[in-house]
């Protein structure tokens, strides 16, 4: 049964005003398509989590898509900080945005419980940091056999989890190779699950080497087909980071009215991905495409 | 000390602190890589003295042996020729958690005399002066790392008496709990690496001046410490820094400073 | 820096008296290899630790290798019982062989907890079963969150895994693909890992395709090359389970002599691996070989 | 009733079960396959009226679609045309802990009047006069599947008033206690086919008779059962059972009668 649809329409039925929604990936295989989308859309009060909320986020609220950010490290890597997120918890902007903060470790925590449909996930973290006085779900149990005190993060089951993938299936069956990130325990965590794929492929290539699937068709709602979907991030085989517009992100973010120009140009101003993509030119694609390196297969025969 | 402007042979202040770090990374030491300066004295090191060290990063590559300066934590570079890439849950619960990760590398906005970090807010957490990032990997890396080694330029602002927040634990936490009595497996940060000198803690936890760069005094480490500085009985002399490497550094592994 | 040694040479300086021991693996690549050379050389009071102890912990418990087992399910699938362990632990045998006893989800958790550096792992489960009454080891904890009762295990850290796979290179990296069993969980807990390949190869062809490293060769103590080392298990890519190997066991196994003269013959009366399979005959391998089924390899490149 | 001499068209006693619990699994029903007859049920359903059965192995098969009839739980024919192989632990973990699991079969030794099963032990488990397999992964599957259905000859010695040890929980627990008071999350065993008929659950935790296949007699179930076996005001008819499964059970799914 193909759940192939546009990211239009996987966005419009999928999240929804007040959802708590994760888009994930870390460096690699960030679906800004989806953000894009969810600001064309003009969602609101979002719940937005990521261990990076990085520019994908910055985006969203920067739109104000986003009323809450539940994170871990907000900045852009080597160049500077999140403006929008910045503006809105600084000074006189304070407030605007409510954060709920832990480390990398911590939210991953809470992702692996709601995949594993545990109510909590214990980890040997926090003792002596100022993080657990900031957050109130961060507590601990005592080690029934040691007598000591593990940290504990609730489960997180988030209402929409976008997860980018090398290539699907129509139903869903995602497999990635490269960085992992959280996507796996992410989807397993997720209520609904938008697979947004490169390259949608037959099903055969998905059964010709089973150990390469992530995150399998049976909890994929939505399956969107989004090539260049994660620019400026990259994705593994198919396209390098463009790390120019990292780079460049600190002129346009740092002031509200270029911030804008750029939402009105690259987001509102254009009706798709593909529209976006022409937009950057083809020069640009060109520069970034992989040069290949195939690996070998492997031998399932028995 | 080093300048801005690159005089051949002579270190800027970065460059020195990518070789001093570079000189505290053993042939095989296993090392949770920063991008960065971490990555360049990751870099240094393999191109000199630890051809054999084993790099992780918290995106999810092992033994990595990326072909490019990376220019992120996650950089394809990074997976290529990678041994192994795994899942970032492996990589905290499996190597990090599980006590396989020798070498950690933090900096921070803010450093205590007990070697708490800060890289969260300045002012109060409810309503910071400035939001800085936060977290990230830092505090669990601060837990768990069997070394811990810190990379900071030193100013009175950002080595200071105590820190604004504690993201990362070092010897001595607030109510004056030590790494043993709060059950912290990894020994703390072990070395602080700044522009102009090394330090190390003592068994009381506190920061002690033990080694000067090329150029630095007692004085003027002192006039960029915001708590008065211990200094050991006899300061060593300077390791790790020299000419060739900063040919190195320029050259080669980072031509483009990156991060330099 | 190569780790490469025969299996003899691996199992005299990892595994000694009193050891605990996991050969991994669930019904793929389980290393009988392994399980015969520590008959060969005669080490005593091992604690034999697996989910499934299957013929090949049988076997070790006959040769007197064994006295103390942990497991969840005992038995030859389909065919029959375990009867060297049967024979030790009812009737006139009972406890000659102290039995410790999970189900899969509690065994495997014990495996997580170990191999996550945490004191003990939780899992929803165990309510109104007898196991936990059988078991002092299973405790719980309150929930902090919810205070629902979640159950516990205590983390195990075997002195010695064997983790069987495809491929490794020289310094333990190994690759698997098709069943994993709990072999990465199994490693990363032991102090101890010895990787047993069907085929060494040169480190560029791990680093080829690094998404399909299972266990690092950071962990890996003594690397083992073993072609056929699982027969009658089997290796995806390599041979076939030899399924009447299974079905005739009932008949070797159900009589001390028979099983006896097993032993002598195919364990202690060859000094190797290589020396079974030759006396197994290339017919059986000829007709246990796989056919090939070859997957397409995948891009890297950027 | 069955027979175990092969007459064309009337099933066995093994065929019946298989049948009549292939009934019980709806099209993309995602269903924990155990070895033996629920995998010859999985694939008899898929074979008719349930081609889209989504079918997970506890050795880590997701999707699987076996070309041969697998010999054992973790034959290599399962990896092959796999949707996904993955670890144990996420099986585990992510598949059945978190609720993904529809429909779950057991059998075992002894079952009691609650649905109790027991694969451990036959007399105290200190001392037992049969030692039996264990849980395996009986317990869980007992705990978390949506629904589990259980397969077992019927006989005074299997089917008793109560069981020697609870290795999987059913509907009601030595003290009186429920699923529901006891916190588990599936629903516990909703079908018990036997050689002879198919037994539900009432609101209080009982077995009720409420089927029989051709040819049993209620006298003939309760002279095989260990207590006073409830029966339902109304039997409904039998259901599931066909001669053209029969032929397809004999001559496509298992010709050899591995599991028959």
């Amino acid at each position: 049964m193909s759940k192939l649809v546009s990211m239009k329409d996987a966005i419009a039925a999928s999240v929804h005003d007040g959802d708590s929604i994760v888009i994930d990936g870390f460096t690699h295989l960030i679906c800004f398509a989806a953000a894009h989308e969810i600001i064309r859309q003009k969602r609101k009060n979002l719940t937005a989590i990521r261990l990076t909320p990085d520019l994908v986020y910055d985006q969203l609220i920067e739109a104000g898509c986003v009323s809450k950010l539940i994170f871990s490290w907000a900045g852009n890597p080597g160049v500077g900080g999140l403006h929008a997120m910045r503006r809105r918890t600084e000074g006189a902007g304070l407030g605007q945005l409510t954060l709920e903060e832990y480390s990398h470790f911590g939210l991953l925590s809470r992702f692996l419980a709601g995949s594993a449909g545990l109510p909590f996930w214990p980890l040997d973290n926090y003792a002596g940091s100022s993080i657990p006085g900031a957050n109130a779900n961060i507590k601990s149990v005592t080690c029934p056999y040691t007598g000591r005190q593990i940290a504990t993060v609730p489960a997180l089951r988030p209402d929409v989890a976008v997860i980018h993938c090398q290539r699907a299936d129509d139903e869903g069956n995602a497999q990635v190779w490269g960085l992992y990130g959280s996507q796996k325990e992410v989807a397993f965590a997720a209520k609904r699950v938008i697979v947004v794929a490169e390259e949608i492929v037959p099903t055969s290539v998905i059964r010709s080497d089973p150990n390469r699937t992530l995150v399998p068709g049976l909890i994929a709602t939505h399956v969107v087909c989004e090539p260049w979907g994660c620019h400026p991030s990259f994705v593994q085989g198919h396209y390098d980071r463009d790390n120019d517009f990292y780079v460049e992100w600190e002129n346009v973010s740092r002031d509200p009215a270029t911030y804008a120009k750029w939402l009105d140009e690259y987001v509102y101003g254009v009706k798709d991905r593909a529209e976006y993509m022409q937009k950057l030119g083809a020069g640009l694609m060109e520069r970034l495409r992989k040069k290949p390196r195939m690996s070998e297969g492997v031998d399932y025969g028995y | 000390m080093g300048t801005d402007t690159l005089v051949p042979g002579v270190p800027t202040a970065s460059e020195m602190m990518a070789m001093r770090a570079a000189h505290e990374l053993h042939d095989r030491d296993v090392v949770f890589v920063g991008i960065g300066l971490p990555n360049l004295a990751c870099n240094l090191a393999r191109a000199t003295h630890a051809p054999q060290l084993f790099m992780i990063y918290e995106s999810g590559a092992v033994g990595a042996i990326p072909e490019r300066l990376p220019v992120s934590i996650g950089d394809p570079a990074l997976v290529t020729d990678s041994l192994q890439v795994t899942s970032q849950a492996d990589i905290f619960q499996l190597f990090l958690q599980r006590g396989l990760i020798e070498v950690g590398f933090l900096g921070g906005a803010q450093i205590d005399k007990f070697g708490n970090l800060n890289t969260t807010v300045i002012g109060p957490y409810a309503n910071p002066k400035v939001r800085l990032p936060g977290s990230g990997g830092a505090c669990e890396i601060a837990v768990h790392a069997r070394r811990l080694l810190v990379i900071m330029r030193m100013t009175k602002r950002s080595f200071v008496e105590t820190c604004d927040f504690i993201t990362s634990p070092g010897h001595r936490m607030p109510g004056g709990k030590s790494r043993k009595e709060l059950g912290l497996p990894g020994a703390g940060p072990t070395t602080v690496i700044t522009d102009q000198c090394v330090l190390e803690f003592g068994e009381d936890g506190e920061a002690v001046l033990v080694e000067l760069h090329p150029g630095a005094t007692v004085a003027s480490v002192k006039a960029a410490c915001g708590w008065d500085l211990k200094v050991a009985k006899e300061l060593r002399p300077s390791r790790g820094i020299d000419a060739s490497a900063t040919t190195l550094l320029r050259e080669k592994l980072d031509p483009k400073r990156l991060y330099l």
